[in-house]
């Protein structure tokens, strides 16, 4: 035990105040100063708890059960309110995953940053403008002041981020604890953005806590690593050590679930492809709102693909770059502005239209959120048997047929009947790739169903996934921005860029000869971890090069939050008379 | 900016067109006209026939409608049946008597509840938030002629502070005039209450589960700051729409209170004119209570992104 | 985890209690709830007369457990009407648009903008002077708030993958619509539905006060707080004890409603 | 000093006989009066008359005028003023309520005005007609009341009343308040005591205000409360008013009919034994107190109680029989078919409670009754259209017994509204209003009350008692038979 340590935390236990559950056991970790510290674990293992614990952040419903925590020497259960505020953001700062939600939405940016500095620094006015203007300038935001006058909304996601962590780092806290900083970035934005963050921190002399399921980020970055499963740490250790040698059954099980690349599948030669693209482009109307014109946006321009049977075809690219859109014209959820679509040879054709059906028939697809693409009011066995609806079966036939598919995607029967909120993320993505193969399509596409599972249970899906794309043969359009996992399922890549396709090619042509410049940033962001053989992994540079520009995520999102909100309202309503 | 203004003003045409259009017909639905109680059980059918004439109402329904129609493109409104005053100024003299004491009871109504809802959120499930939410639900369920009753028993007759009837313009006597409207705006401000709470209290709740909040807290602010600062101005949004509908409805809804504090308001004259059968000045409050509520909701939803900037956005 | 929430468990046995007068009431009272009896006019509460007793010398707690069984009935069959329209009207705005969704927006914003009383007095003369004219109105006067909840509900709804999923299943427009969007709503509407329950039970007292309400004899809880008013110094029960039967019940139906809000509402649903 | 007087509503206007309804009426009458006026017990005395002689013919009537009467502007009263405030009536473009009474159509036709000198007015009617000054002095006529040509504005239409009444307008804030003042110059008629709206009439106090306070309940706060000085009362009101330290109550018994009409030619209630079985089913001892909390009593006859034809005859009534009752019912075949009452709810009628009370007491022998509450102005279209079977029902105070009856019967084809359409009783009343012979008369109106205890086109039931709140510091103030209040001779103390 080292008595410098910046953070003690001695079996430490949390439980839910009401039920009494444990939600984390007996913890005890240490974070000495500036030491980069990372937390994996699957999702639920009290990552999360543990962290907010220190600065005593836990939800209400949280109750501390057991153990406790020194920062500083000093126990945090002991401090009295006012100086724990005064630990609070000026001693340790903390930055949340979702960008969208950890900026408060109403506030300008100024007053956002200011509102800490105030109450930890004693300055004048203008030295907190200059302090604001140039850690915004450091953490990479380019117009400073018009940025400070800005409301969140009008950033993108990374911007969010930087400025999140700006904001933080501003008061030059001894400790920065980042809870999935960079999940919800794209590739190039997340290197971008953690890269910040390390770099601030070792200037600074900060301890930073990074509590990530990206094995292949906390390998990079961090000095140490503690594993959690099930509220309890079952290890921790210097991060290349634990790295090479992982001592725990699930670290091992943990590491296993990095994606690698397999061998080239081999593809029989089809006389014709299953899916041509030709000249697909997509407008999205302009959406004139209440105090601006808007004006119509092209998503694709133009894009030309052929998909063979039994293929699959990974389409990969930055976050905006054009990969749902293309996904959901292709899917006919979208009407093209121009292009067409060839099934089998035949044009799709009209909704409407005996071809239209044949081919609405056999292309299925799979969602990236498993928690929103099935109805949270349908049993799975409903929801299964709706996609048999137009195949004209028995009833009995149809509920062997819905139990055949459960089987396949490694569910008991016994799930038939539980609706969505009693399963698992990963088991609703079961249920989710259920539906879509259970009518035996020729055509499968799948927006990354798995970038919102955890580390083990994404490897568990994507095996599955293989296993019956090569029991059905079907062709599938995989699209991610998860370049591990492309490398891990793809035969053939294709790379977009602000709706085109920039470079296209078998996976190992793609992975390892990119010729365009943008494939290169992508491949270059996050480096890929690779099995050791002594069961643990390394880490392994795909290319040396440098990262391109921050990529705009468009706003709009905001659109249909602001609506519901508007008619909630109306539960206020007053009676007839009164 | 004013172009939207202007196209949601624009867009309030049909609908003044179809309140007028229903209202026309509605009142007419109803049995009883403004002759035959004018003239009461001594009704000679000579009389009535004559007063009917006069009034214009032995015209079939579509004549009439269309009259009052081209003279309401004229901006005349038409002439009150029982008072025989034209219909505008007799219309807007009363809006603003019931406009101030909606308006002052709803926003004092506003300041009281918007923080104890908030309260209520921020220790929800503890015994404050059992007894204001518990609170304003009985307000919430005591009928404003009752609640109206009893602030009357109380204030004016028990204690004898306020006087229990008449009604001074502000034009007259401001001093004297609030005297007087203190207990209908109590009254409103009462039940106003129980509403608002409600509202506030929920759309806090919402609010504070987000990061920010959480993030405002590791900052280290203090509850205070965090509530006022990041919850209060995010959760103010739907609170502010209600407070937007509840003043478009009252002006149609306070003739109970107008009628308990001699007012005359209205709300009042709405009532007395449908029980008195006096279609112009039926029409005339409908349209006026349309067209405010129209505007109500225009003002709100152009003073929204105050709360909200991200609505400005869209 | 399956632990009742407090403000279910309390709005529960409120509404149980309040539910079960009423249904006890429909069929048994301690006295005829119209019976005269003018020896026992204003009569305190006592031993006899739990609740006293009114102008009439009926007995109050009659009355009241008589009243909750068509205060409830009308509340009920008000707020289903609406919801039942609200939400068909709703869920095609939201799904169709268009100018359909604007025509019925300018209906909507009329009826809204529309007082009640006015709407009652012209319905009740339509319908005629008993409960189904009240229903009718207050059904009216209800729809557009749930066409405006369900609508923006929809419009949010229609965004979720789940639809699209059932779209590229090959469903039709309509099969997506009855069978994912609608019953989504429910949260929403269950939440406005049980607002309105409470409100309905005010507007047909206020409805009475202004001599507008259900016929009489046949006792609500609305009409008998109108009348109890002239009596107000002398026979403050003849008040009290509807209006407290009408501020339970509707802290009863509040506190469900939260609850049922909490436990209905995907973005309450703990995961994620 | 002001008086003050609780009104449930605002005035409709200020032109006398006009656009005006009952607190209209009441209000007017201060500040306009016409040559006769309705005595204290609802015969006719003068009024800017004199004296009023009618001569042998019995169609010729001669005005004597009062001197020294003026109106509010100075001008002094002359027959000149009696010849254009008439004529002002009775041109159609008026629109005054009483034209029909006075141009023939029913019946009554005024032949020719004139102003032989200026102290003197003649009029000249058709033919002979007992009711002639009894419909001049009517209230709802605003008594014919002579305003002054400064009344209107020069293009013809309607200023304010200019008249000689003892108080003049002073402001009128509409939906607040009418306020009016003092006239000092006004000459009282002779008399000690106030006689209905005749006798003394000095305006003692300096101001009188008509306050609206629509609701009864704010209206008994504001009496307690000392805010104002006199108001009408509800029924159920009387027991906490007597408990105020401050307050007396005076209730007198006015004009004002309560009945349940029948329409006799309803398929059911045609049926003189179905009409007969229900005033025996009715027990008039018990439903008239407990309807006015006690005050009032029953009262068979049309003719209110305070009247001089009131006789013993007219005591007559009904009588409580349940079980004659069910015979009848029986006898005229009634199976249970559904009869709808209809009523209202307006708080200051007991027709609600009527409605409720009778409805029980008429199941009670079989009689399968539902009330039907309507709003006021919805029931009272069901009554011009005669479109009801059963109505609980207030006919509007009528103190001469010819035009009390008149009132509600005539033949049902021209007029809906009308209860009673028996030959011989409308043959009998218009023998009644031509008469002025007081014992024939009062023969008349004996019969006529039998045939109408026999017919039972409707069940009289009581004259209102109306309730009176009146302040302590108010003296000289008097409830009476014409319901109206009269701020005159009234004085209040501080
Ligand atoms: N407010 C709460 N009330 C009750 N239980 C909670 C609450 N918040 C979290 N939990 C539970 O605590 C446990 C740990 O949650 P935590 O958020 O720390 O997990 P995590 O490791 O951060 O997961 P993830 O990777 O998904 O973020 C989980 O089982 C979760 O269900
Ligand atoms: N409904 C819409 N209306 C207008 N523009 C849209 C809409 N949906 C997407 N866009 C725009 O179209 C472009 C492509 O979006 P798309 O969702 O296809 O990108 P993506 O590659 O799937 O990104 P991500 O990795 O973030 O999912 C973006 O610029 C986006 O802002
Ligand atoms: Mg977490
Ligand atoms: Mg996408």
């Amino acid at each position: 035990m080292n008595p410098q340590a910046l953070v003690r935390v001695d079996g430490l236990s949390l439980e839910v105040a009401a039920s009494g559950k444990r939600v984390v056991e007996s913890v005890s970790f240490e974070v000495q100063p500036g030491e980069l510290v990372g937390i994996v674990g699957e999702s639920g293992s009290g990552k999360t708890m543990v962290a907010r614990a220190l600065m005593r952040l836990e939800p209400v419903a949280i109750r501390r059960a057991g153990g406790s925590i020194a920062f500083e020497g000093r126990d945090v259960h002991a401090l009295s309110p006012k100086e724990l505020r005064a630990v609070r953001g000026g001693r340790v700062g903390m930055v949340f995953q979702e960008p969208m939600t950890s900026l408060n939405p109403a506030m300008r940016i100024r007053a956002q940053l200011e509102e800490g500095l105030v109450k930890h620094c004693r300055v004048g006015a203008d030295e907190r403008h200059r302090l604001m203007t140039d850690m915004l300038r450091r953490v990479g935001i380019g117009d400073v002041e018009q940025a400070l006058r800005a409301y969140p909304h009008e950033f993108s996601g990374g911007m969010r981020q930087r400025i999140m962590l700006a904001s933080v780092m501003l008061l030059k806290p001894a400790l920065l604890i980042a809870d999935e900083p960079t999940t919800a970035l794209d590739a190039v934005v997340q290197k971008e953005v953690v890269e910040l963050m390390v770099g601030l921190a070792r200037t600074e002399q900060t301890a930073v806590l990074m509590i990530s399921h990206d094995l292949s980020m906390v390998a990079r970055y961090t000095d140490r690593v503690i594993v959690m499963s099930q509220g309890e740490v079952v290890e921790q250790g210097p991060t290349a050590q634990l790295m090479a040698a992982p001592q725990h059954p699930y670290t091992r099980k943990l590491l296993d679930a990095m994606p690698r690349r397999l061998a080239p599948k081999v593809i029989a030669p089809a006389p014709r492809p299953l899916v041509e693209v030709k000249g697909l482009t997509v407008d999205y109307a302009a959406r004139s709102g209440a105090f601006r014109k808007g004006e119509a946006k092209r998503a694709l321009h133009g894009i030309d693909l052929a998909i063979q049977p039994g293929e699959v075809l990974a389409v990969v690219g930055g976050s905006g770059s054009g990969k749902t859109t293309l996904g959901r014209a292709i899917a006919g959820l979208l009407s093209p502005s121009g292009g067409g679509i060839r099934f089998d040879g035949m044009p799709v054709g009209e909704r409407g239209q005996p071809a239209w059906r044949d081919y609405r028939l056999n292309c299925q697809m799979v969602f990236q959120d498993p928690y929103s693409s099935l109805d949270p009011r349908m049993t799975i066995a409903a929801a299964i048997g709706e996609s048999l609806r137009h195949l004209a079966l028995t009833a009995a036939r149809q509920t062997a047929r819905v139990d055949e598919a459960l089987e396949e995607v490694g569910l008991a029967a016994s799930y038939r009947d539980r609706y969505p909120h009693e399963l698992s993320g990963g088991q609703r993505q079961r249920v989710a790739i259920a539906r879509a193969v259970a009518r035996r399509p020729r055509f499968v596409i799948a927006d990354e169903p798995v970038s919102a599972l955890d580390m083990t249970v994404r490897a568990q899906v994507l095996d599955l996934f293989a296993d019956l794309q090569a029991r059905h043969g079907f062709a599938c359009m995989f699209i991610s921005h998860d370049l591990a996992v492309v490398e891990q399922v793809a035969d053939r890549v294709v790379v977009m860029e602000q709706g085109r396709i920039v470079e296209q090619g078998s996976r190992d042509e793609i992975f390892d000869s990119p010729r365009h410049d943008y494939t290169r940033t992508l491949l270059s962001a996050i480096p890929a971890l690779e099995p050791t053989g002594s069961g643990g992994v390394k880490l392994r540079w795909r290319l040396a090069g440098e990262s391109a520009g921050v990529l705009q995520r468009q706003p709009g999102v905001l659109a249909q939050q602001v609506e519901v909100d508007l008619g909630e309202t109306l539960l206020g309503q007053p009676h007839v008379v009164r | 900016m004013l172009s939207f203004i202007a196209r949601r003003l624009a867009m309030a045409v049909p609908t003044l067109f179809i309140v007028s259009v229903a209202v026309f017909a509605l009142v007419r639905l109803v049995p009883g006209d403004p002759a035959s109680l004018m003239l009461g059980d001594l009704a000679t059918p000579a009389a009535l026939a004559d007063l009917r004439h006069r009034l214009g109402l032995d015209q079939s329904l579509p004549q009439q409608y269309l009259t009052w129609l081209a003279n309401l493109l004229h901006g005349d409104l038409g002439q009150s049946i029982t008072s025989q005053q034209p219909v505008l100024p007799l219309v807007l003299d009363r809006f603003v008597i019931s406009a101030r004491i909606v308006l002052v009871a709803v926003l004092l109504a506003a300041f009281v509840a918007v923080p104890a809802g908030m309260v209520a959120a921020w220790r929800q499930d503890s015994a404050v938030d059992l007894a204001v939410v518990g609170l304003s639900t009985l307000l919430l369920s005591i009928p404003t002629f009752w609640l109206g009753l009893l602030v009357l028993l109380l204030f004016g007759l028990k204690l004898g502070w306020l006087p229990v009837v008449g009604y001074v313009g502000f034009a007259e006597a401001p001093g004297k005039a609030l005297l007087y409207l203190l207990m209908p705006v109590l009254t409103l401000f009462l039940h106003e209450i129980g509403v608002v709470v409600r509202m506030a209290r929920a759309s806090t709740l919402e609010v504070l589960r987000l990061d920010y909040i959480t993030h405002a807290r590791a900052k280290g602010l203090s509850e205070g700051e965090v509530m006022w600062r990041h919850a209060f101005h995010n959760s103010f949004g739907p609170t502010w729409t209600l407070l937007g509908l509840v003043l478009g409805n009252l002006l149609g809804g306070i003739a109970v209170v107008e009628t308990v504090f001699t007012i005359p308001g209205l709300g009042r004259l709405l009532v007395d004119s449908i029980f008195g059968r006096d279609y112009p000045v039926i029409q005339g409050c409908l349209l006026l209570i349309a067209f405010v509520y129209v505007l109500v909701n225009l003002v709100v939803d152009l003073l929204y992104p105050l709360f909200d900037p991200r609505v400005t956005a869209q | 985890m399956k632990r009742v929430a407090p403000n279910a468990l309390f709005g529960g046995l409120i509404m149980a209690f309040v539910l079960g007068g009423a249904m006890l009431g429909a069929v048994w009272t301690p006295y005829d709830p119209m019976a005269l009896d003018f020896a026992a006019r204003f009569s305190a509460p006592n031993a006899a007369h739990w609740l006293g007793t009114d102008e009439f010398g009926r007995d109050v707690l009659s009355r009241i457990m008589k009243g909750a069984a068509s205060s409830a009935s009308i509340s009920l069959f008000a707020v289903v009407s609406a919801v039942l329209a609200g939400t068909a009207l709703g869920v095609l705005t939201g799904y169709v648009r268009g100018t359909f969704d604007r025509v019925v927006g300018a209906f909507t914003d009329a009826l809204l903008a529309f007082p009640g009383i006015l709407l009652a007095l012209g319905l009740l003369s339509v319908f005629g002077a008993n409960r189904w004219g009240i229903i009718a109105a207050l059904a009216i006067a209800y729809t557009p708030s749930v066409t405006r909840v369900v609508r923006s509900a929809v419009l949010s709804l229609r965004e979720r993958e789940f639809v699209d999923a059932s779209r590229v299943m090959g469903n039709s427009e309509t099969f997506t619509m009855l069978r994912h969007i609608v019953p989504n709503c429910t949260a929403p509407i269950t939440v406005l539905a049980t607002s309105m329950f409470g409100w309905a039970l005010l507007s047909e007292s206020a409805l009475s006060f202004l001599g507008l309400g259900v016929p009489p004899p046949a006792p609500t809880w609305g009409n008998m707080l109108a009348a109890s008013r002239p009596h107000f110094e002398q026979a403050v029960w003849l008040g009290i004890f509807p209006g407290l039967c009408i501020s339970l019940t509707l802290l009863g139906i509040n506190l469900l409603g939260d609850a049922l809000r909490d436990r209905l509402d995907p973005r309450m649903r703990g995961a994620r | 000093q002001t008086v003050n007087v609780a009104r449930n509503a605002d005035i409709r206007s200020l032109n006398p006989g006009v656009n005006r309804d009952d607190n209209t009426d009441a209000v007017m009458l201060h500040m306009v009066e016409g040559l006769v006026a309705m005595r204290e017990n609802g015969s006719v005395g003068p009024l800017l008359a004199e004296n009023v002689a009618l001569a042998k013919d019995g169609v010729t009537y001669t005005f004597t005028l009062r001197k020294g009467v003026k109106f509010h502007n100075g001008a002094p009263l002359t027959a000149a003023d009696v010849l254009w405030s008439w004529n002002r009536y009775m041109d159609p473009k008026t629109d005054w309520r009483c034209l029909s009474e006075f141009d023939g159509r029913n019946g009554l036709k005024v032949e020719s005005v004139t102003a032989p000198n200026p102290q003197t007015v003649v009029m000249r009617i058709n033919k002979p007609n007992g009711l002639f000054l009894d419909t001049l002095a009517r209230p709802d006529c605003a008594g014919a009341g002579v305003i002054h040509k400064d009344s209107l504005n020069a293009d013809g239409s309607f200023k304010a009343p200019v008249g000689t009444g003892p108080f003049k307008l002073d402001e009128w804030k509409r939906g607040e308040y009418v306020k009016l003042s003092k006239f000092a110059g006004y000459v009282s008629p002779a008399g000690k005591d106030t006689d209905g709206y005749t006798g003394a009439k000095r305006p003692l106090v300096d101001a009188v205000k008509f306050m609206v306070i629509p609701d009864p309940a704010t209206t008994k706060a504001a009496i307690v409360s000392g805010a104002i000085d006199t108001a009408e009362m509800l029924d159920s009101d009387l027991l906490d008013l007597q408990k105020a330290p401050n307050v007396d109550v005076q209730t007198t018994t006015n004009g004002v009919k309560e009945v349940i009409l029948f329409q006799t030619r309803d398929p059911v209630m045609g049926k003189q034994k179905i009409r007969e079985a229900i005033s025996h089913a009715l027990d008039l001892r018990q439903l008239v107190p407990a309807v006015t909390s006690g005050l009032a009593k029953p009262n068979p006859s049309v003719i209110h109680t305070g009247s001089p034809f009131y006789d013993e005859t007219q005591k007559q009534g009904y009588r409580y029989d349940p079980a004659l009752a069910r015979k009848l019912l029986q006898e005229a075949g009634y199976k249970g078919e559904v009869i709808k009452m209809i009523t209202n709810k307006r708080a200051a009628r007991p027709s609600f409670n009527i409605a409720l009370i009778s409805q029980q007491m008429m199941q009670a022998v079989g009689l399968n009754v539902e009330i039907e509450v309507l709003e006021w102005a919805t029931q009272l279209d069901r009554y011009n259209k005669g479109n009801y079977q059963m109505m609980a029902f207030s006919y509007s105070a009528r103190l001469d017994p010819a035009l009390s009856y008149e009132q509600f019967s005539g033949p049902k084809d021209k007029q809906p509204r009308k209860v009673w359409e028996n030959p011989q009783a409308l043959a009998l009343i218009e023998k009644a209003s031509a008469s002025s012979d007081e014992a024939e008369r009062r023969r008349i109106f004996d019969e006529l009350h039998k045939s109408f205890q026999q017919d039972i086109p409707m069940l009289m039931l009581f004259n209102e008692v109306q309730v009176n709140a009146v302040s302590r510091r108010m003296q000289g103030f008097r409830p009476w038979v014409a319901t109206k209040p009269r701020l005159w001779e009234v004085k209040v103390t501080r």
